[in-house]
């Protein structure tokens, strides 16, 4: 369906109902202008976002993942933005070895009245998102210098040494 | 036996070229620590003194096919249909058209789609797709000069030479290769230059042949197996012994030249789709888990002595005597249990019920 | 690993208490051990300990919960049955633990690499730190630091951290201890698109055996595996470098901060994928921001499973 | 399934930017979309009645509407389908307004995004399932914790209103701060006089349950069921049998104990009655200075307790009350000003705060209503107020204004002048702020009727001369430096949450701001709500407030209760986690996460371990569903399935060439 004419790139937003996506919604009522990339996905609590979802946005290709819950202590759940926090710093921390670039995924916090904060934090990441570009996709065969330089590996001595 | 000719390690490479021009040529790559069946690219590397780690049955019976990709579409509403929408499906088959040759498979490697054949290629059942890519693929294989501590072809029906299912087999000797048709496709490509029909090295080769036959030993005989097998069908603990260390997961069943099961499901995307085919493995749960939710292979147990049984007693029952194992050992050396089944088979032929 | 009379003894001694012990034999041939499963006196003589015990046999505890077990641990393999502990997945009243203490373990993966194919070893012996491979009438000598397990270089836990028994004298480790495997550092110095590159390269390889599951101790879902199910429908059944690279994903993500870094899935691995990297990684994540590592105490709350309100180590980003 | 899908155009809310016919056009390709039209506002009548007509007419199953945030309408459509005959929960909602027409111009992206928004929610909508709510009791009863004026106004009306009311105080008497203030503005009648038969009623109402010098230990439960576990601080007197009548503080030894109600102007006796109208009247011994606990012998109030109610093993006692309803009324507390060095941090006696000066002008007060000033006892001649003292201040992180303290400065200069008629008042003040009836009019009167001295400016130092202190501020409006020679000043000092509030609100989980001030639902149409069910907020706990806010609060929770005990039952909300017990191992790491103790341990008939959730206690945050590595525990609504669709539809993996 989509037709970015160049223009888009796929951003994936997991928003809580109660703080962040509140947010977005107390921004668009005072017509903050904000980037058209982000796609909103809404889940009860940001405790709800399973960091998998974050990795399968990124297997179909999605350019950037933004996560945004209650700031710590006001979740509607009372903890749930907490076991967040930990999932998320984690799949941070733990993507720089998948090759995604870990500036593609950010989480943070908006509450329901921070308008401007939320179109700030839209603005930045689409901003940030755009300098990277495009996504490495995994559906995409490999190039042919990537294969020879895979195959170069293999003789310098990763595996066997026997080729003829 | 037909002529033998001569083909030189240093022509490999341009040979495997020429045949680029009219078929898919996989040949064994190395890749990290593995080696594996991949394109041949012009200029790009063989392995062919290692095993391979996975059976070239790929080239028969892919990890994954598309058997048809369907789109749904809506009609407008229509006045027969009183009013109503009539959903349309547009369908696509996607039978297999090209023309493989695999080089460099062993032996027992070529052997197994033989063991397919008589399942997917018989008067009841025609499988258009294993049938259209068999047919299409050519099996150059090169005879086995290193036989390894889990190999045990001899017992079941093959050995180092042993040309079923290849199209041409090659004997490696000094330099090179002694080549012999099997087929007559086989001798088509044997017509080419980079064959010599007058460097005769067949002596050597039959030394080759021979040490390697020497090297695997005392064949193990399985003759008694199959009915033994099924006497032990219901002896539990005696399964549950041999299954004891076995993890379930699918290593042997997807590097197994002759495992031949498969699932088949639906995957959509809005209103496209597709139906895939990809290897089954019944050493899992899922494999006999009934919609119910009963499943009457619930435990590991039950799961290898079904892949056990079928290959050593059930299948040759159905199939005049043949084992469904071509002995290549993949199975066991690549277990992460070590797992080996030719001592389960083994044991349940030495079985003596004591409360007989 | 030293005492196997001992340990022998030992099993002897605790066997008619329990339905079986789990512990090594020579496998089909000098190269490869094999689980045994101890369950008469005389199965205790098949016994073997040493280098080539690779696996881990607490894996194999989750499955017998109903059964009263002896088991057989290196230090590593401890770290699994602590970690099963705390996740409250066996009951220690059931198991009897059985520790040894271990001078590293063999990979052969790397020992392929030294020596060409590995089809025909006839026999495997360490003298020293030399490890002696036979094949028919050839000799390597090969150091075995060279050839150890990548968990084996910078090993801290030589011995059991947790058992019933402790068979010979624990042995103290101060070289390299507790140093981050260096593939990880070598990793990074690629650039992220040589990475992503690189792990498609890897998955077009994996055949989704499963071994890498099922080969792990804390992955006790087993039959209930999320890659195997439509509902929920994470994965398809197809088999290509997406979806592997995602069942990948789900396995590292569903181990978060609950591996003990066995080795056991790149070890079982069919296809030498080197799985340990995502491990390490993800496991460094956890080491920086919560300083804990899993297997180690029982009475420890896995990370994900609680959490601090104000946490030491996460600092929130502005924007 | 037929999905129909309804683009509204809101007017040109969303039309404006937004081509809405496209976006409808290009969902009648989406799958099982068997009906799109775009509508011009979705929400009006013959808009729900659009929806509904098409449902019955095209057999529709579920229904997409693109629209405003389903925040707003998200009740509203699902009404609509429900009065169709459809499910509620078969219904899903694209916010184009809000996300995308209002925060956009470029009509063309706009629209493309439009689209993607739809596909997403009629791709959710294939996953939903028809979910049904649960009817449960409701324990007609509420809690009221605090007893200020807000929480009697709350605990009287509920009263009234037939229900039972347990009341919570945390000091020994209700009253709060009004029972301490001299006179009320604007009226300046006698604020005791006013309140006291207010504590009176609660105290005789047969319906209230009054548990002062107690606190809330634990909440546990949902809506309608509530458990609290109250814990009853020791007194060391047992109230059952004190009278009230005061001997043993006529007779106590030690007589410099703090005086908690007179904020330590004055001091009175370590056993006490804390003021005349306190209800209930009891005594209560302050262990920190009586002399049976500090010197281990005295006694002399158990000699003369007529009763024999003293009892120095008295230990803290708990009792556990249910009720089906909550209000937090736990009030505020005063800026400490200590924080301010340039106003002597609380080193001059003579430099007070307005509480203190409220005691002073009490005639119940330590004084008698004597204006004396602490150092001295001498009636000051000139006393400076300062306004602002720990509000409006970023550098004491008190940026909000605390609303009232204008107006109470304006009355205590009118006091000031009533009770010294040759005294003079001095005001240094920033803004000046009366939005209220008669306010305004009352802060001029004491300009200009009571010549009270406004200065707009701050005051930069107090320092002692002599007995008097000087004041040295600016004067903004002058432009110049001012000193005023003062006898006595008065800080007033601003509002902060209650110690404690933010304690408690973990417990009732309720949020609370970066101040600890509590979260109302919404700031606008929601101010006595918070989002826990059941859990209501009246007077200054939610942010400073004046006495007639407060009361109104505390009668609007009070009816918010009323209506909602209006009914026998209560529907549970069915988007709650829920068990597949057949991918369930037993692990229970959903046991661990759940916040609300909402998952139970339990077995099956095969005597395997699985979890269940109690399905009136989950409250739908689904941290259960991430942490269950089989995904066997499911949020409903928000489930794997749900959300993968979403995700899938954005990002679609799945149709990789084999």
């Amino acid at each position: 369906m989509p037709v970015y004419d160049g223009k888009e790139l796929r951003i994936v937003g997991f928003l809580c109902n109660w703080c962040s996506y509140g947010g977005a919604d107390t921004a668009g009522v005072a017509r903050f202008h904000q980037a058209t990339d982000l796609r909103i996905i809404r889940v009860p609590c940001s405790g709800r976002i399973d960091p998998l979802f974050i990795l399968k946005a990124f297997q179909g290709g999605a350019a950037g993942v933004l996560v945004s819950g209650c700031h710590p202590r006001d979740c509607h759940y009372a903890e749930g933005n907490y076991y967040a926090r930990r999932r998320l710093e984690l799949l941070k921390r733990f993507l720089p070895v998948t090759g995604i670039d870990p500036e593609r995924f950010e989480y943070t916090w908006v509450s329901a009245s921070e308008g401007p904060r939320w179109q700030h934090v839209v603005q930045t990441f689409t901003d940030r998102i755009h300098k990277l570009g495009p996504a490495p996709l995994l559906s995409e065969p490999l190039t042919d210098a990537e294969m020879v330089e895979f195959q170069r590996q293999v003789e310098a001595g990763r595996g066997c040494g026997c080729h003829i | 036996m037909s002529q033998q000719k001569f083909l030189a390690s240093q022509s490999i490479g341009s040979f495997l070229e020429t045949l680029l021009r009219e078929h898919r040529v996989l040949v064994p790559l190395c890749e990290g620590d593995s080696v594996v069946f991949r394109p041949f690219r012009k200029g790009g590397g063989l392995e062919l003194t290692r095993m391979p780690t996975t059976s070239p049955k790929e080239a028969t019976f892919p990890r994954v096919e598309t058997l048809m990709s369907f789109t749904q579409k809506v009609s407008a509403p229509q006045e027969e249909d009183g009013g109503k929408e009539r959903p349309e499906i547009e369908l696509t088959e996607h039978l297999p058209q090209d023309s493989t040759v695999v080089f460099g498979s062993r032996p027992c490697g070529a052997k197994g789609k033989t063991i397919f054949s008589r399942v997917y290629d018989t008067e009841a059942v025609k499988d258009p797709y294993f049938i259209a890519r068999r047919d299409n693929t050519l099996f150059i294989s090169i005879a086995c000069s290193a036989p390894e501590t889990t190999c045990f072809c001899t017992s079941v029906g093959g050995g180092p030479a042993d040309s079923t299912g290849s199209d041409i087999l090659l004997i490696p000797v000094t330099d090179g290769f002694m080549a012999e048709a099997v087929t007559e496709a086989g001798a088509k490509l044997m017509e080419s230059a980079f064959f010599d029909a007058g460097t005769q090295k067949a002596e050597e080769a039959q030394a080759v042949v021979e040490r390697a036959e020497t090297k695997l030993g005392q064949a193990q005989d399985f003759s008694n197996a199959r009915e033994k097998l099924l006497k032990l069908f219901d002896n539990e603990s005696f399964w549950e012994e041999m299954s004891a260390k076995c993890i379930s997961c699918g290593t042997c069943t997807y590097l197994c030249p002759t495992c031949y099961c498969f699932n088949i499901t639906d995957e959509t995307a809005g209103n496209t789709g597709k139906r895939v085919r990809t290897w089954d493995n019944c050493m899992d749960y899922l494999f006999t888990l009934e919609a119910s939710t009963h499943n009457p292979r619930s435990s590991k147990a039950k799961r290898l002595k079904n892949r056990v049984g079928h290959k050593f007693s059930y299948y040759p029952s159905l199939h005049e005597e043949h084992i469904a194992c071509c002995g290549c050992g993949r199975c066991i050396k690549s277990c992460p249990a070590a797992v080996d089944i030719r001592q389960i088979v083994k044991s349940a032929q030495e079985y003596e019920d004591v409360n007989i | 690993m030293k005492g196997l009379e001992e340990l022998k003894d030992k099993i002897h001694e605790i066997l008619p208490d329990l339905d079986l012990v789990i512990g090594w034999e020579q496998g089909y041939d000098g190269l490869h051990a094999t689980p045994l499963f101890i369950k008469t006196p005389e199965d205790v003589d098949r016994l073997i300990i040493g280098p080539l015990c690779v696996h881990n046999l607490a894996t194999y505890l989750p499955g017998l919960k109903d059964k009263k077990v002896g088991v057989i641990v290196k230090g590593c393999d401890s770290r699994a049955v602590i970690e099963l502990l705390q996740e409250k997945l066996i009951n220690k009243d059931n198991v009897v633990i059985l520790g040894l203490t271990c001078d590293g373990v063999i990979n052969l993966t790397k020992l392929g690499r030294k020596i060409g194919s590995l089809g025909a070893v006839d026999d495997v012996k360490v003298e020293g730190e030399k490890l002696n491979v036979v094949i028919g009438d050839q000799q390597h000598n090969i150091a075995f630091s060279e050839v150890k397990q990548d968990k084996c270089e910078n090993c801290i836990y030589p011995n059991a951290l947790v058992f019933d028994h402790f068979i010979g004298e624990p042995v103290d480790r101060v070289e390299n201890v507790g140093a981050e495997h260096q593939s990880l550092s070598d990793f990074e110095g690629k650039s992220f698109d040589q990475r992503f590159a690189f792990w498609k390269h890897e998955m077009s390889r994996c055949i989704r055996c499963h071994a890498c599951r099922n080969a792990c101790p804390m992955c006790v879902c087993r039959d209930h595996c999320v890659a195997m199910t439509r509902n929920p429908h994470w994965l398809s059944q197809e088999n290509n470098v997406a979806e592997n690279w995602m069942f990948q994903m789900i396995h590292v993500m569903h181990l978060t901060g609950r591996c003990v870094e066995c080795g056991e899935c790149e070890r079982a691995c069919p296809m030498d994928i080197p799985l340990m990297l995502l491990r390490r990684q993800m496991n460094r994540g956890v080491r920086e921001v919560f300083d804990y590592e899993a297997g180690i105490d029982a009475q420890n709350r896995p990370p994900l499973l609680t959490f601090k309100v104000e946490e030491d180590n996460i600092s929130e980003r502005e924007w | 399934m037929r999905i129909g899908v309804f683009i509204c155009h809101c007017g040109s809310n969303i039309a404006g930017t937004v081509d809405c016919a496209k976006v409808a056009d290009a969902a009648k390709a989406f799958p099982d979309v068997v009906h799109a039209e775009d509508t011009m506002y979705a929400c009006s009548e013959p808009g729900q009645q659009g929806i509904i007509d098409a449902i019955h007419e095209k057999n529709l199953t579920g229904v997409v509407v693109a629209s405003c945030t389903p925040r707003m309408h998200e009740p509203t459509f699902r009404r609509a389908v429900e009065r169709a005959g459809l499910n509620k929960y078969m219904f899903e909602m694209a916010n184009i307004r809000e996300h995308v027409s209002w925060i956009g111009k470029d009509k063309e992206l706009n629209t493309n995004k439009a689209i993607d928004l739809v596909m997403m929610a009629a791709e959710k909508l294939r996953h939903n399932a028809p979910l049904m709510a649960k009817k449960f009791d409701i324990n007609k009863r509420v809690l009221i914790i605090g007893g200020g004026v807000a929480g009697i106004q709350a605990a009287l009306d509920c009263a009234e209103g037939g229900l039972e009311v347990v009341l919570v105080e945390k000091t020994t008497s209700i009253g709060g701060k009004m029972a301490k203030l001299d006179k009320t503005f604007p009226t300046v009648d006698c604020s005791c006089c006013i309140l006291g038969p207010k504590m009176v009623d609660v105290a005789q109402h047969p319906n209230i349950t009054l548990y002062a010098h107690a606190e809330v230990e634990e909440v546990n439960g949902y809506i309608g069921n509530f458990e609290i576990r109250i814990k009853q601080k020791t007194t060391y007197v047992d109230w059952e049998k004190c009278t009230g009548c005061g001997l043993c503080m006529e007779k106590c030894p030690s007589k410099k104990s703090y005086d908690h109600f007179n904020n330590g102007v004055g001091t009175t006796t370590a056993i006490n009655i804390p003021f005349p109208q306190a209800i209930p009247k009891k005594a209560k011994i302050d262990a920190e200075y009586c002399r049976m606990f500090t010197k281990g012998k005295c006694g002399v109030c158990a000699k003369v307790c007529p009763t024999g109610a003293i009892s120095f093993e008295m230990t803290d006692t708990e009792v556990t009350e249910n009720v089906g309803a909550i209000v937090a009324a736990t009030g505020y507390d005063l800026f400490d000003h200590a924080k301010y060095p340039e106003y002597g941090a609380g080193k001059y006696p003579d430099v007070i705060t307005s509480i203190q000066y409220e005691r002073l002008m009490s005639a119940s007060g330590p004084t008698s209503g004597h204006i004396k000033r602490p150092s001295d006892g001498k009636e000051p001649k000139n006393v400076v107020f300062i306004q602002c003292v720990g509000s409006r201040d970023k550098s004491v992180n008190r940026p909000y204004c605390s609303g009232f303290c204008c107006m109470y400065t304006a009355k205590q200069a009118i006091l000031t002048k009533d009770h010294i008629p040759d005294s003079r008042s001095f005001v240094f003040y920033m803004d000046i702020r009366s939005p209220g009836k008669d306010y305004d009019e009352f802060v001029r009167r004491s300009i200009e009727q009571y010549d009270t001295q406004y200065i707009r400016g701050r005051v930069s130092l107090i320092y002692p001369q002599g007995d008097k202190m000087i004041v040295r501020g600016a004067d903004t409006l002058a432009g110049a430096q001012v000193e005023v020679e003062a006898d006595l000043v008065v800080l007033a000092v601003g509002a902060e949450s209650a110690a404690g509030a933010p304690q408690l609100a973990e417990k009732l989980r309720i949020s609370y701001d970066s101040y600890g001030f509590y979260m109302e639902s919404h700031p606008k149409l929601k101010p006595v709500e918070t989002n826990t069910a059941g859990v209501f907020l009246a007077g200054a706990c939610q942010g400073p407030k004046d006495i007639p806010s407060s009361v109104g609060q505390g009668s609007a929770a009070a009816a918010k209760v009323l209506s909602l005990f209006s009914k026998d039952q209560l529907e549970s909300d069915p988007q709650i986690a829920l068990v597949n017990a057949s991918r369930c191992i037993g692990c229970y790491k959903c046991v661990e996460t759940c916040p609300f103790g909402a998952v139970k341990e339990e077995q099956d008939r095969f005597n395997n371990p699985k979890a269940r959730v109690i399905e009136t206690i989950c409250q739908g945050c689904g941290v259960c569903t991430v942490t269950c590595p089989q995904s066997a525990i499911q949020l409903q609504h928000f489930t794997d399935n749900q959300i993968l669709a979403e995700v899938k539809a954005l990002c679609p993996s799945m149709m990789v060439k084999n």
